[in-house]
């Protein structure tokens, strides 16, 4: 029981980012709305940065700056891992550039077919 | 840090993240991914992130959420699902 | 579609948890991650960069190649909203406002739609139309400068605190954003055209580029800082410093540009001439 | 057993048909034009025979293009076969071209620039085809000549050729990707060349009999150009073309070249000894022998020339496939020289029939009956080219039926003897009446004014190929002394 | 400056795509000459530094001067040597044949989208030439966003194509960006090169196991492999030529190469191959999913869209002969990824002059063309030929030695799946061919005779098919010296 909760307590974060993932994936495939598409792509890629912001910490560490007057001895373990920081800095970027571009797209959508519903849209495709 | 506050923070995520595909209008949808980011902000701060916390409080929860009232402001607020 | 969007969640999702049984506990201090290649970075962030920000030195330095096409990234959806919204010709636009006086509703007339009658209570919002609220106005008048500050502030603590181009551009960015909500675009286009725009976002990315260009000219290899010494009164570890200075200026002006290009074209429909 | 002697020459052959550059350059003045084509023609004539020397000394010219695979180059190398084949077919292009002089301004064509480029584009795959050192670089330009020929095929550009042209290449590509490119394959991996070797370079290669059944079928119903049924309704109904189109697939380039793969296969790549060794070749020779048979049978039927030339044809062909499989010397000669002196009948055959069609635009035997009083060369043209294909003295047939039966003989097999006398009886039942007819049979409109012989340009050459049939009787040396060398070496 | 090669293919494109926008503002008559002048400068030091590599072997390239698993590094090898020449080649011949069509569709945004277009072509080469797991994940985002642009541009169903593509290529990325994660939460890598040193240890781990899947199945989103193809055919049909021209023959194949990368490299044919069994059932799947192309192939009616859907033919080959796991099969696999840049790129291009000159491209509006655009029609054929693959051009070789991997590995559905397509591919074109060459004379649609397309299109095509040839003619040499050799031990 305790190794169960131990397992539990190491790992929930995990399952939690998964599942959080997972929403936004079911997001992106089955919702109708174009927009709601890209709010579930949204929440997909924050999950992910999530995770991996998660990589980098460790119990007991602060903020990756170095505290003034201590530069002469640094111990990495004090510091919290910069490096998925930097990735993740990225990857944000990353996200609101593909956010705009595709709110843009749906605008455009919008502007010819006069609808955000992808089955709608096919329909008047169909149409003509 | 405090597991029980990490614990409740991401229960929060998750529920905005939810919400925010679930809800039936446009614009409220917008402002629940505004809020889903701002959470995902704090949690990003107590893992000590500092500067990704700080840019998503300025991009997730600021910028994105304009870009998207933007856009619905443009197209409209109506959806099936 | 629903049914196969939970089928391949759950599929995607049982595998990655299944997966995750093999990682170190969450925030261990032992895991693989935080042992093999990051604590160069903290260690020897100082006596290589002269950076106590870690973050900001990994960020523009260490990984700095990385950072010049984040940059690019962003430059690159600026462009692509200009070129896939912006519309030069003056079409008629998809739909025209209307605001109800007593009640400040705002509602939309599909250019389809039937026009409405020439009524007292209702306004029409075309592109002459600016909002009057005095409050937000005012409030919005008192902030922005101060927000401007704060953003170059950002910038340039960028070494020694969190922040850094990015966020300050962004902030700075937010604040032009917020003049042409509270305001209308047209007084936030006369601030900034957008020819300026477009000059400045390239400019910025093109000054990121351009310093390992530099570097490269110089005789080292593409964004070796280290290089500016010989040009710049400074030791090479006082080199990189301003090597990441100088880099993260410029992604604060790229970015600032591109948000409020993004912007522009997204709440105008490219027609720039009446915002939100 | 002679040298190899590293020269340009074959590759000269191969280009000589850069004419069709002036060709098409050219294509304002009709005369330039031809003149161009016959320039390139009897330059091809005049490498093949500088070649023939260094042949007949039992050399190999070889020359190396590029190499592709490990083991595997676009080379060509000239052997006596190669050698005999490129005689014959350079030698008829002359004649060919000549006639479609006549032919083509005997009937206005349209579009005849094309049809003199591709003829020339034809006819140098056809050397690359003669003149390849391996099964690859042979593949290689088995497609090009595919290609080429398919806007000859079509030349009319109407339904009928539409249809035509869509069965030849569905037949003739269809296969050669289908069939051959896998069993290539397969050659390749199990013997890391495809260089053609006198022994067969799969002799040593440990493939079972089932496996090398099923390859040597690929091979030969791969090379559908061959005509071997069931592969062989394309070549009738590729009778829409212009006549001297039909001269080409049928005696100079396209038929002959699948032919000319077949034997290379059989005896370069299995061997003969490994056939016989396996017991395969009796079963390619039986497919050939009810080829044989069949195609006569149809031939009969036929109405039309030629269409009745073409099933004809496909008989004929499968005669050299039969010999191909016999073990035998004599057979491989008769085969050899069967290749040129078909080609003589026949191209005599297709001349006079397309005489007669431009002289008076009918094409039934039927409407046929005392021609000859009008066209008394053509038709006494015609019987010797009969004779020829039926393999009646004084012509050339006569001498490779002759060699043939010799073979079957030679290994003490009887039924190849039954199946050629029985279809050369039959080829003279299909032949013999059409000559019958012409000289002492009456048609409806033979006192009709419109009728006289064909043009001058149209006579010459048919007279020549004539000539020829009836000299390749009487002077086979040079024939013979280079089966002689194939059979040796 | 030859030891900054690395770093020049990339950044100068980088530094003409800005040059390029901003002339679109200042001067937009310099757009043009800016790029042809920066893709000039890229192919010309892409191909110096395949020399470089052929005979210096391996070159790395430390961006910074930081050492390698600290800092970025570019590791340029046989293999990604020359898909960078076949890159830079594409793109430079490419920006010359669509100048008539992008000043007549774009003249009021050209320097925006002349700068999109170099964008793409930085992104491609930067995915080839990186040696960092994080790095190649960011250049395929500009790659990839700047073609959504790019394809968007299509007006019509433009948009929604474009976006159903947005979707799919994001889910790609970042699923290829999770798998990166598990291996760096495990390995706490980015480093290709460190990566996979360090993954000979961990052969066995479920976590790596999970990484290598995801990537895979992200890399086959990006490259629109069979099940996963949805946007493909629609993003490129919808495309503005231009654009089409650029991305088609580049972005699939660029991601095949990364596949290849991760496969062969990254993870390590003992372990693609050996360790894990899914070897045979993707080679299976690969024949299966060249079927189904064909199929989509033969039941298109637009020309446009039927040459679209050859591209998930020739991307099935490609997964399935690095699957293979044998030398021929894999050396197939690269030597097509080459030749099917230009071969896609011969037979875009001329179906995109084709489509300058007269506006709709269904089978019947084709007749007569052969008189009318000679030149035209001879490249397509030439392209046409490779795809189908009949010698000399180059397509036969890449196609002989997949069929000759997939004989020694005892794949014969593979092998008959390539014939079959071969099959198809001729079928499909020979109907063109056909509609071209007859309906000769009067046009049913009567509209006057078309003139041979503009002289900067038609050359460019003409030394493309011309290429193909020689590729074809030279197939020996290459396999045998750039290669053959670029195969890792690990694959006998």
């Amino acid at each position: 029981m305790d190794r169960i909760l131990e397992v539990v307590i190491a790992k929930y974060n995990y399952w939690i980012y998964i599942v959080l993932m997972m929403i936004g994936l079911y997001g992106v495939i089955a919702k109708n709305n174009l927009v709601k598409k890209i709010v579930g792509m949204s929440i997909f890629q924050t999950a992910i940065i999530l995770f991996f912001i998660s990589m980098g910490m460790k119990k007991g560490a602060t903020i990756p700056i170095i505290i003034h007057g201590q530069e002469a001895s640094v111990r990495a373990s004090d510091y919290i891992n910069p490096l998925p920081h930097v990735l993740m800095l990225t990857a944000i970027v990353v996200a609101v550039s593909t956010l705009g571009v595709a709110l843009a797209l749906a605008v455009k959508i919008y502007k010819e077919f006069d609808t955000l519903e992808e089955d709608e849209i096919l329909e008047k495709i169909r149409k003509s | 840090m405090i597991w029980q506050l990490d614990l409740v923070i991401l229960t929060l995520v998750v529920i905005c993240g939810i919400g925010s595909l679930m809800i039936k209008d446009l614009l409220g949808a917008a402002i629940l991914f505004g809020a889903y980011s701002f959470m995902m902000c704090v949690l990003w701060a107590i893992m000590g992130a500092v500067d990704v916390a700080f840019t998503e409080a300025s991009v997730g929860a600021g910028v994105s959420t304009v870009f998207f009232v933007a856009a619905v402001f443009h197209t409209t607020r109506r959806t099936k699902d | 579609m629903r049914i196969l969007g939970i089928l391949v969640c759950v599929a995607t999702g049982a595998m990655l948890i299944w997966a995750s049984g093999e990682f170190p506990p969450w925030g261990d201090p032992n895991s693989p991650a935080s042992l093999h290649v990051s604590p160069r970075y903290i260690e020897k962030t100082m006596e290589e960069t002269s950076v106590p920000n870690a973050v900001t030195s990994v960020l523009a330095d260490y990984r700095g190649y990385d950072t010049m096409f984040e940059t690019t990234v962003i430059f690159a959806a600026g462009v692509s909203c200009f070129m896939l919204l912006r519309l030069f010709s003056g079409r008629e636009r998809s739909s025209h406002h209307y605001r109800h006086i007593l009640t400040g509703l705002t509602l939309r007339v599909r250019r389809k739609g039937k026009q409405l009658p020439e009524l007292e209570e209702f306004e029409p919002m075309d592109s002459l139309w600016t909002p009057y609220d005095l409050i937000l106005r005012t409030l919005c008048r008192f902030l922005i400068p101060f927000i401007q500050l704060f953003a170059l502030y950002v910038i340039a603590h960028g070494h020694h605190s969190p922040g850094g181009g990015f966020q300050g551009g962004v902030i700075l960015g937010a604040s032009m954003i917020l003049l042409a909500i509270s305001q209308d675009m047209r007084s936030a286009l006369r601030r900034i055209r957008e020819r300026t725009l477009a000059i400045f976002s390239v400019a910025g990315v093109a000054i990121y580029a351009g310093t390992g260009a530099l570097c490269l000219l110089l005789g080292s290899n593409f964004l070796d800082y280290a290089a500016l010494s010989r040009i710049f009164p400074v030791d090479p570890v006082g080199a990189r410093s301003l090597g990441i200075f100088l880099v993260e200026v410029g992604v604060g002006i790229a970015v600032m540009a591109t948000m409020i290009v993004i912007y522009h074209n997204l709440a105008s429909e490219g027609f720039l001439d009446e915002g939100l | 057993m002679g040298t190899e002697v590293n020269s340009i020459l074959p590759v000269l052959a191969v280009m000589v048909s850069a004419a069709v550059v002036p060709i098409l350059a050219s294509s304002r003045s009709a005369n330039v034009r031809e003149a161009w084509t016959f320039v390139a023609a009897f330059g091809k004539v005049g490498i093949v025979l500088a070649m023939l020397p260094h042949v007949l000394r039992g050399d190999k010219l070889s020359f190396e293009i590029a190499p592709v695979f490990p083991g595997v180059s676009l080379a060509f190398r000239v052997d006596a076969m190669g050698e005999l084949f490129a005689l014959v077919s350079s030698f008829l292009w002359i004649v060919t071209s000549a006639y479609s002089i006549g032919y083509m301004r005997g009937l206005k064509e349209h579009g005849q620039t094309r049809y003199y480029s591709y003829f020339a584009l034809a006819m140098s795959s056809t050397m690359g085809v003669a003149f390849s050192a391996n099964l690859l670089t042979l593949y290689v330009f088995y497609e090009l000549l595919s290609f080429a020929t398919y806007p000859l095929v079509t030349h009319h550009q109407d339904e009928e050729g539409r249809s035509a042209g869509r069965r030849y290449l569905t037949y003739i590509v269809g296969g050669s990707i289908g069939l051959v490119l896998p069993a290539m394959l397969v050659c390749y991996g199990s013997s890391q060349t495809l260089d053609f070797t006198p022994g067969g370079i799969l002799a040593n290669s440990g493939l079972s009999r089932f496996e090398l059944g099923l390859l040597l079928f690929m091979f030969v119903f791969g090379f559908a150009k061959a005509a071997i049924m069931p592969f062989h309704s394309w070549l009738p109904a590729a009778m829409v073309a212009p006549t001297p189109v039909s001269a080409l697939l049928h005696a100079v380039a396209v038929v002959k070249v699948g032919v000319f793969s077949i034997l290379r296969v059989l005896g370069w790549v299995f061997g003969v000894a490994l056939l016989g060794n396996v017991e395969l070749g009796w079963l390619v020779g039986s497919v050939a022998s009810g080829t044989i048979i069949g195609a006569s049978l149809v031939a009969l039927t036929q109405d039309g020339l030629k269409r009745m030339l073409a099933y004809s044809t496909i008989g004929q062909l499968s005669y050299i496939i039969l010999a191909g499989t016999l073990n035998s010397g004599f057979a491989w000669k008769g085969a050899l020289l069967h290749i040129a002196m078909h080609a003589l009948g026949k191209i005599t055959l297709f001349f006079c029939a397309g005489a007669i069609y431009v002289a008076t635009k009918k094409e039934r035997i039927s409407e046929m009956g005392g021609i000859a009083r009008r066209m008394p060369l053509t038709m006494s043209v015609f019987l010797v080219g009969a004779l020829c294909v039926i393999g009646l003295p004084p012509t050339g047939g006569f001498i490779s039926k002759w060699f043939l039966c010799l073979g079957s003989l030679e290994i003490g097999q009887i039924w190849p003897v039954v199946v050629l006398l029985t279809s050369s009886v039959l080829s003279a039942a299909y032949l013999i009446p059409v000559v019958y007819k012409g000289f002492f049979g009456t048609g409806p409109d033979i006192q009709g004014e419109g009728m006289r012989e064909a043009p001058v340009w149209c006579l010459l050459p048919m007279t020549v190929s004539a000539a020829g049939c009836i000299a390749s009787f009487f002077f086979p040396g040079l024939f013979l002394g280079l089966a002689e060398l194939i059979v040796r070496g | 400056m030859t030891s900054h090669l690395p770093a020049l293919v990339v950044t100068v494109p980088l530094l003409t795509a800005f040059a390029a926008f901003a002339a679109g503002w200042l001067r937009p008559k310099l757009c043009f000459p800016v790029g042809l002048t920066g893709l000039g400068i890229t192919a010309i030091s892409s191909i110096l530094l395949l020399a470089e590599v052929l005979e210096a072997g391996t070159v790395t390239y430390e961006l910074g001067r930081w050492p390698a698993p600290w800092g970025i590094v570019y590791v340029v090898d046989r293999l990604n040597g020359v898909v960078l020449a076949a890159i830079s080649l594409c793109a430079f011949i490419q920006w010359i044949s669509s100048r008539a069509s992008v000043k007549s569709q774009f003249s009021d945004r050209i320097g925006a989208f002349y700068g999109l277009e170099l964008l793409f072509v930085t992104g491609a080469m930067g995915i080839t030439v990186t040696g960092d797991a994080f790095n190649l994940y960011v250049l395929l985002e500009i790659a990839s966003i700047t073609a959504y642009a790019l394809i968007a541009m299509g007006g019509g169903r433009a948009p929604l194509s474009s976006l159903n593509y947005v979707f799919m290529g994001t889910i790609g990325a970042w699923f290829y960006l999770l798998g990166v994660g598990y291996l760096y939460i495990m390995t706490g890598s980015l480093n290709m090169a460190d990566l996979a040193s360090i993954l000979q240890g961990m052969r066995s781990s479920q976590a790596i196991l999970v990484a290598f899947v995801i990537i895979i199945v992200g890399v086959w989103l990006k490259m629109g492999f069979f099940p996963l193809h949805g946007w493909l055919p629609n993003a490129y049909t919808h495309a503005p030529w231009p654009a089409t021209t650029l991305i088609a023959p580049l972005m699939t194949k660029v991601m095949a190469y990364v596949m290849m990368r991760l496969v062969l490299f990254l993870f390590g044919p003992e372990y693609s191959f050996g360790v894990l069994g899914l070897k045979d059932v993707v080679v299976w799947w690969a024949s299966l999913a060249v079927v189904a192309g064909s199929v989509i192939a033969l039941s298109q009616k637009d020309l446009k869209r039927m040459i679209t859907c050859i591209i998930l033919i020739e991307i099935a080959y490609m997964v399935g002969g690095t699957f293979l796991g044998n030398r021929s099969g894999t050396t197939g696999a690269i030597f097509h990824l080459v030749n099917d840049v230009f071969m896609t790129l011969c037979v875009f291009l001329a179906v995109s002059s084709l489509a300058f000159r007269q506006r709709e491209l269904d089978m019947d509006a084709m007749e007569g063309l052969f008189s009318e655009m000679p030149f035209t029609m001879g490249a397509l054929v030439t392209g046409a030929l490779s795809i189908v693959g009949v010698p000399p051009t180059c397509g036969f070789f890449s196609k002989w030695l997949l069929l000759k991997g997939a004989l020694e590995a005892g794949h014969y559905e593979f092998m008959v799946a390539l014939i079959l397509s071969s099959l198809v591919c001729l079928v499909l074109f020979f109907r063109v061919f056909e509609a071209a060459y007859f309906g000769h004379g009067e046009r049913s649609h009567g509209h006057h005779r078309m003139r041979e397309a503009p002289l900067g299109m038609v050359v460019p095509l003409l030394v493309v098919a011309i290429g193909i040839v020689a590729l074809g003619l030279m197939s020996g040499k290459v396999i045998s010296s750039i290669i053959e050799p670029a195969l890792p031990r690990g694959v006998l």
